[in-house]
């Protein structure tokens, strides 16, 4: 077991080194000097106090994100439909913050139950489409994605559009409903503490709760499920509706905690990396946190790269993609190490 | 013909299957390959048929040596092989089935169908099998299933055919006609071999015999000096005593069928009229070859399908249902999680703080528990199911399944595909429970079975209950005419 | 003049094949992939680096036909290396296809930064000719894209049910056991769709670029690589139904961008833009779900 | 062993078809550049020296002049990218302007695919670095750098495109496209001999709102002026980011018979271009583009009439020019004709962009000579009443004698109703 795990982290710390080495190849191909890049990568990720503290915020979103993706990845569901959860869990988690009248801190809090309420009932979509019907969940998922897309767009530009804003963006929540920074000078909110117990809370609800036994049972047998009585439909939605909840957390982190209203097109990506984060930590849930930090290293990163260096941060899709195909193939590395063994 | 010399196999999960075997094959013979389960012929006869590659060894075909990379370098020595496990494509054709791999062709592109059709009516005529051609094989019954993989190998014109356990899914009557079929072929200058652990089959049918132990040949001996004792010695070394009975007065009807009617996946009656029931302290065993109805009528009565007509009524002490699934592997088990999270399966919700978080320490003390009381064989609880043998596995899901404490006990094919002392362990668990009053539901095709550890008998045919009575009372030639549809009492 | 204009249901029709087209190739060619039993999900980044090598190629030579074929090449050999991981390598098939997507993302940003001094576009590149076809009076240009994507789906739907490669192909995605003893090259026959996939994959994108297009920017397939994904499932790895489903897309788009131009004074363009995708979820709820992908599928084939 | 050797051929396999494949994505980049049979070493030279070259353009503007009165300024100047021969590049050379005129230190900081969260985070890095003015090319960072100005108050702004009011250190340095949009549609309804005009738009936000209320003003006043009913199609399209999607919007209206189109969506917007180009080649019939933002008329040659220039290099000029001058003022600046903000697209403008493409080795001195002589031809070709009457209606409203709704949320849908 111990030594599985060794394993997978290996691969994962190897397919790393691949893309940072592909990338550099790349980059001294387009004549730049990759360990100043890479330099000013690391340096504007962990320079100081602050920029790490950015670094985490970037994490925020992915955490919840990837737990979501997690889940439903454990219940061999290949649903990617993170991304318009999230988008409806900020239009919820905006709604509660911007219309209801509530005391501080408990308006925040139903605000950001609210936004997992939100994405919760996107994932309800699917996953009656799905336990129902046995509607195929990649497809809704593609198609839900755009239409929460389009329809923030229309919150954003029509219905709740701030006339005052000179960007594409909401009203401003009510101050009672944003999420406290954890002190006044840092950028980083509580929302990142909340994102962490998130994720692990996902572990272990996956690993020592009823449900969690479930879905894994589910996922990795639906035959033996079937015949211990665990009722695959009803755990396809609960997994729908938990993993619908955290990506949905994820919009409202972002609109209670950093915008405090839904810019147009505010995420980057939040869903997908969610994804990739989940891909990278092998499905396992306590690895997202470390794969997310990965991720967000990439995001923050870049951006001092781009800044300090010069380099367009696209370079970082090319070593993020060529990463990720060094992971998906942990073999090669097995026969590669045997050959090695084997030349000796 | 061909001859395998000194043959090693390792697995790569370390498993020794062979360790040095030579075999002769003379061209033309019937060869029977003898051994109990785990004995390594079939692995050894997947090496012949460039399924597997040996670790060492040799083997030459007519004197030349070859090496197979795959199976089709086997094929085109003329060489197939009949798996045990079907291998078709359940979602194509039985046309399409056979002809794949060797399909005939107009032009360079098209299939000919048509060529095909009558090619392989020709076989059909040949040996006397019928099979829907364009049938899809996922819909067909076992034993269809059967001609369909024996016409495909036929068809590929082979010179040596090897059948690995080919009479498991065929009814006495059909076992009769096939092996006329074999002769039939032999006489037509195909060699075969013949993968067994039947000794009746391999004396009836064999030219010559060759037995396998552990990985090693016991034995080679010619047909007509062999007799049943003398094959079974050298086939196991622990003499089989017969398992002996207390006597209990059955009391109790612990599960009534009356009149059941159920639909299988096509929506088509399967079950038609079943009625039967099972008593405390007896074991009530269900006889018939596969695709008789078996799974539909245990699937109503566990309540995973529904019926239309009739009524199923269960008198337990407890809620659950001690079931255990024809196939451990995909319906008892969840192979990758380990033994301690299987011995919770389907109760799991009884190992809880609260109504949902898990209490592993009380898994643990159950896990462990099963563990030593039915000395299941595991380096630890928190290895995974798919590391432990398939006898320690079937030992693993009959534990779980008694923990539920159920009066009712539900088994189905429960010591397929185990060997000999893990056989004998279930079977012997299986009267024990018995003897203490549990009321048993066996559900089996292993006539052996049945006729062993059962008290009373159910012959199920075509989705009826076409003959009952005390297990002793029948003889094997009324077994083989019911569960061949030939009779109905 | 007037009289010139195309009446408004042929533009519908005339703007559906269009933004249909990359669709239903992309579907194709993954479709042809996915029955052998390997996903591919990196389409979405093949077609952007097919169309980014198509821009690239016609502005070095000027010759789009080039553009076309340089961009099928590329598509190709993306196919190869998807294939070669997963099958060979037994790589697990989605990481390698998100990977191809931040790959083919990224890199055609950074190459056209390379090429012309910025990472967002090209400069406009000539496109291949069209058929001209008269309607009344006015007239429509078609492309010839357009028409070979529908000889090459009919071309694999009959390949897939009357020929052996498709026999063999489909037992590979159905059942590679069966499909190995029978002495057919699993490895081999998926790594051969999945080249075919990508190399249609490319098509698609040297479309996008030098077809409809002319030009290069970055990001530009929006995501029509996971529509076609979507298609193939809405079409339930049917060839024909699959190009019925990447054209029915591509009409509810053409449609909706024809709604929102009529009724943009009432109605806010956010909510057209929502149409063809609630319209394909409810065909798909409604008539399409009872597709059933290939056994296999997405599932590396190890021996022993 | 066997086995282990067959899978290491695999391994060899797919590390060479990593190889291939990057060698031929390379290849391919760099065959492009120089056109003809060259081998791959002699295209990498070439693009080395290529990508020198840019960069000196930019290294070069840290060189200070020395012989200017005015105060040294170090400014930093935060656009989206370089090289789009639009916006972005003209901001780039108000910049440029800074370090002749001015002898300013400039550096260009590229904020493209910066996710909105960190926003904040990119200018806080360049507030570190230490700048006299930050000019911010980008609306959508109008918040965080109200935000930035309150952390920092000795920190100046300016920011483009957008309002950020009350910040004595900020100036909002705003445009009056709509004044320019009216134009274009003015001159488009002159020029329209179907009856039938376009225009395709990006994003329904309040920034393109100007664009589109201004353009159906400047129609409607010749309607008004002639007497002629013209049609108006116009369309929000979503995106920025497809040309596809631009191209296809365009093309209905096309087909619906519009001769005119006029854009303001971005990289969307090239897709309209090139539907005019893509449209007139296949069916014969001549329609045209009008540009925005940049003089575009070089996108297509002889299929872009005009363009609606929005003059962000002045912006950008003003904004160091103040803190040189020591004039630096926070609030808005609202930049229209009148002050040489926005304008119909003049000759000299295509020519300094055509300067710039020429220094970029986007294209060589040739290829830019017959670009801006093809686009002189067409600019010659319209009758010179249409320009007189364009040029009066400018006029006008320099002189303040018309004014052109500014739109808001609270107006829009009303002045949609009135100008269709």
């Amino acid at each position: 077991m111990i030594r599985e795990y060794l394993r997978d982290a290996a691969t994962s710390l190897i397919a790393i080194l691949i893309g940072f080495l592909v990338g550099a190849i790349i980059l001294q191909v387009a004549g730049y000097d990759p360990l100043y890049i890479y330099g000013s990568l690391i340096n504007s990720a962990f320079g100081n106090y602050y920029v790490t503290l950015n670094t985490l915020t970037a994490m925020m979103p992915i955490m919840f994100t990837g737990a979501a993706a997690t889940l439903m990845f454990k219940s061999a569901l290949f649903f990617i439909g993170m991304e318009g959860q999230l988008y409806i869990g900020s239009i919820t988690a905006f709604l509660v913050g911007h219309l209801l009248q509530l005391p501080a801190g408990l308006h925040a809090i139903i605000a950001f139950l609210a936004g997992g309420l939100g994405g919760l009932l996107w994932g309800l979509v699917p996953g009656y489409l799905r336990a129902r019907f046995g509607v195929n969940e990649t497809v809704t998922a593609i198609m839900l994605n755009w239409i929460a897309i389009h329809f923030t767009d229309y919150i954003t530009q029509y219905a709740f559009a701030d006339p005052k804003a000179t960007i594409a963006r909401t009203y401003k929540i009510l101050p009672t409903a944003v999420i406290p920074k954890i002190s006044p000078e840092v950028p980083l909110s509580w929302g990142f503490v909340v994102a962490v117990i998130a994720t692990i809370l996902t572990g272990y609800l996956l690993y020592n709760t009823v449900i969690g036994y479930e879905i894994r049972v589910v996922g990795l047998n639906p035959h033996v499920a079937r015949v211990a009585k665990i009722s695959i439909e009803s755990t396809y939605l609960r997994v729908f509706l938990i993993s619908g909840f955290l990506a949905g957390l994820a919009g409202a982190t972002m609109v209670l905690g950093v915008f405090n209203s839904i810019v147009y097109r505010f995420s980057p990506g939040y869903g997908w990396d969610g994804i990739t984060a989940a891909l990278i930590a092998r499905n396992n849930p306590y690895m997202i946190i470390p794969a997310s930090l990965f991720l967000a290293v990439l995001r923050s990163g870049s951006i001092g790269m781009m800044v300090g260096a010069g380099v367009s941060n696209e370079m970082i899709l090319v070593i993020q993609g060529v990463i990720l195909i060094s992971a998906a193939v942990p073999e090669a590395y097995i026969l590669l190490a045997r050959y090695v063994k084997a030349r000796r | 013909m061909g001859e395998m010399v000194n043959i090693h196999k390792i697995y790569p999960d370390g498993t020794v299957a062979l360790r040095g075997v030579n075999l002769d094959i003379y061209e033309g013979e019937m060869l029977g390959l003898l051994g109990e389960n785990g004995a390594g012929k079939t692995t050894l006869m997947k090496i012949l048929s460039g399924l597997l590659k040996p670790t060492r060894g040799v083997i030459r075909i007519k004197g030349k040596e070859v090496k197979f990379r795959s199976p089709k370098d086997a094929l085109s020595y003329g060489i197939g092989m009949v798996h045990q496990h079907f291998t078709l494509v359940p979602q194509f054709t039985v046309l399409e089935n056979i002809v794949l791999g060797s399909e005939p062709k107009v032009n360079k592109l098209m299939i000919d169908w048509s060529r095909a059709e009558e090619e392989v009516k020709e076989l059909m005529k040949l040996t006397g099998f019928k099979v829907d051609l364009n049938a899809k094989v996922a819909s067909l019954p076992v034993g269809m299933k059967q001609m369909a993989e024996i016409l495909k190998v036929l068809y590929r014109n082979i010179r040596l055919l090897i059948l690995d356990e080919p009479t498991s899914a065929l009814t006495p009557i059909e076992v009769k006609s096939f092996f006329n079929v074999l002769r039939k072929l032999r006489e037509g200058g195909v060699t075969i071999v013949f993968i067994t652990h039947k000794i009746k089959e391999a004396l009836e049918i064999t030219d010559r015999i060759v037995v396998l132990r552990k990985g090693l040949v016991e034995g080679v001996i010619s047909t007509t000096e062999a007799t049943p004792q003398l094959l079974a010695r050298m086939m196991v070394k622990v003499e089989t005593k017969p398992i002996i009975k207390p006597e209990v007065s059955p009391s109790r009807e612990v599960l009534v069928v009356e009149d059941l009617w159920v639909r299988g996946d096509d929506g088509r009656y399967v079950v038609k009229g079943a009625s039967f029931c099972v008593r405390e302290g007896e074991i009530y065993g269900i006889l018939g070859v596969e695709g008789n109805g078996q799974k539909e009528l245990v699937e109503a009565i566990i309540g995973l399908r529904r019926y239309d007509r009739g009524r199923v009524l269960v008198r337990s002490n407890s809620r659950l249902l001690a079931y255990v699934p024809p196939d451990r592997t995909t319906e008892g088990l969840v192979l990758e999680m380990p033994v301690c999270e299987n011995s919770i399966l389907g109760i799991h919700k009884m190992f809880t703080f609260g109504k949902l978080a898990i209490n592993t320490r009380k898994v643990v003390v159950h896990a462990n528990e099963l563990v030593s009381k039915y000395s299941i064989a595991t380096p630890n609880i928190r290895t995974p199911a798919k590391y432990l043998s398939g006898g320690n596995q079937q030992r693993l899901v009959i534990a779980r399944e008694l923990s539920k404490g159920s009066d009712l006990l539900i088994v189905v094919n429960p010591t397929r595909g185990l060997d000999i002392a893990s056989t004998n362990y279930v079977r012997k668990l299986l009267v024990d429970l018995r003897s203490n009053g549990k009321a048993i539901l066996l559900v089996t095709a292993d006539v052996d079975e049945a006729l062993e550890i059962s008290d009373r008998l159910g012959v199920i045919y075509n989705g009826r209950i076409t003959g009952e009575d005390l297990a002793m009372n029948f003889t094997e030639e009324r077994l083989g005419l019911l569960m061949g549809g030939a009779l109905r009492e | 003049m007037n009289k010139m204009n195309l009446s408004p249901v042929i533009a519908l029709l005339d703007s559906a094949l269009r933004l249909g087209t990359p669709i239903a190739l992309t579907a194709i060619g993954e479709l042809i992939a996915e029955k052998s039993g390997v996903v591919n999900i990196g389409i979405e980044g093949i077609m952007v680096i097919g169309a980014f090598a198509s821009v690239v190629a016609t502005y070095a030579t000027g010759d789009p036909i080039i553009g076309v074929l340089v961009g099928v090449a590329i598509g190709a050999l993306l196919g190869f290396l998807h294939g070669t991981l997963s099958t060979y390598l037994y790589a697990d098939q989605i990481i390698v296809g998100m990977g191809i997507i931040f790959f083919g993302y990224g890199i055609t940003a950074v190459g056209n930064a390379i090429i012309w001094g910025q990472p967002g576009f090209s400069v406009g590149v000539s496109t291949i000719s069209h058929l001209v076809v008269r309607v009344g009076e006015a007239s429509v240009s078609i492309s010839p894209i357009f028409f070979l994507t529908i000889v090459l789906a009919i071309l694999t739907y009959f390949v897939l049910k009357y020929t052996w490669v498709g026999l063999r192909l489909r037992s590979v995605g159905e059942d590679p056991e069966v499909a190995d003893v029978l002495g057919i090259n699993v490895f081999r026959l998926r790594l051969y769709a999945t080249v075919v996939g990508g190399a249609l994959t490319g098509l698609a994108g040297a479309y996008l670029g030098v077809d409809w297009g002319g030009r290069f920017v970055s990001y530009m397939s929006a995501g029509r690589g996971f529509i076609a994904l979507a298609a193939i499932i809405v079409g339930g790895w049917e060839p024909l139904i699959t190009l019925l489903a990447s054209y029915l897309f591509g009409f509810f788009d053409a449609l909706q961008l024809t709604l929102a131009q009529l009724y943009g004074k009432q109605v806010p363009p956010q909510l057209f833009q929502m149409i063809p995708y609630i319209a394909t979820v409810v065909v798909f709820a409604l008539f399409f779900r009872k597709a059933r992908p290939p056994a296999a599928i997405a599932r590396p084939y190890r021996r022993e | 062993m066997v086995i282990y050797l067959v899978s290491l051929g695999r391994t060899a396999l797919t590390v060479l078809a990593v190889v291939i494949t990057a060698i031929v994505v390379a290849g391919v980049m760099y065959a492009a550049v120089p056109k003809g049979g060259q081998t791959i070493t002699q295209t990498v030279t070439v693009t080395v020296t290529k990508t020198e070259a840019v960069t000196q353009t930019i290294t070069a503007t840290q060189v200070v002049a020395t012989t200017t009165p005015t105060q040294h300024v170090k400014a930093a100047v935060i656009i989206r990218k370089r090289g789009d021969l639009g916006f972005n590049d003209m901001a780039w050379l108000g910049g440029q302007m800074a370090v002749k005129n001015l002898g300013a230190t400039v550096e260009y900081f590229y904020y493209e695919n910066v996710p909105m969260a960190q926003y904040l985070e990119f200018l806080e890095n360049i507030v570190r670095r230490g700048f006299d003015i930050i000019v911010v090319v980008n609306f959508m960072m109008a918040e965080q750098v109200a935000e930035l100005a309150d952390k920092y108050p000795n920190q100046k702004f300016a920011i483009l495109d957008a309002v950020v009011e009350g910040k004595p250190n900020v100036m909002s340095i705003v445009f009056k496209e709509n004044e320019g949009s009216a134009l274009v549609g003015a001159l488009a309804t002159y020029l329209s001999k179907s009856g039938t005009v376009g225009i395709v738009l990006g994003m329904d936000i309040p920034p393109l709102w100007k664009f589109e209320i201004g353009y159906k003003w400047g129609i409607h006043y010749v309607m008004n002026e002639t007497g002629r009913k013209v049609k108006i199609l116009w369309e929000y399209v979503g995106t920025f980011g497809d040309p596809n999607k631009g191209k296809e919007a365009a093309t209905l209206m096309l087909q619906q018979g519009a001769d005119i189109v006029y854009h303001a969506a971005g990289e969307t917007g090239l897709g309209v271009i090139d539907a005019v180009y893509d449209y007139s080649q296949k069916t014969g019939k001549k329609v045209y583009a009008i540009g925005v933002d940049a003089p575009q008329e070089w996108i297509r040659s002889g299929y872009v009439i005009a363009s609606m220039v929005k003059h962000v290099e002045v912006a950008v000029y003003k904004a160091v020019e103040d803190v040189a001058k020591g004039s630096f003022k926070g609030g808005v600046v609202a930049l229209g004709i009148r002050e040489g903000g926005v304008d119909i697209s003049k000759p000299e403008d295509i020519k300094i962009m055509m300067g710039i493409a020429v220094e970029l080795n986007l294209m060589s001195q040739d290829e830019a000579n017959k670009v801006y002589n093809e686009v002189m031809n067409l600019r010659n070709s319209i009758p010179s009443e249409v320009w007189d009457k364009v040029m009066l209606l400018r006029e006008k409203i320099i002189r303040g004698e018309v004014s052109i709704p500014i739109p808001t949320a609270d107006t829009i849908a009303e002045l949609r109703q009135r100008y269709g």
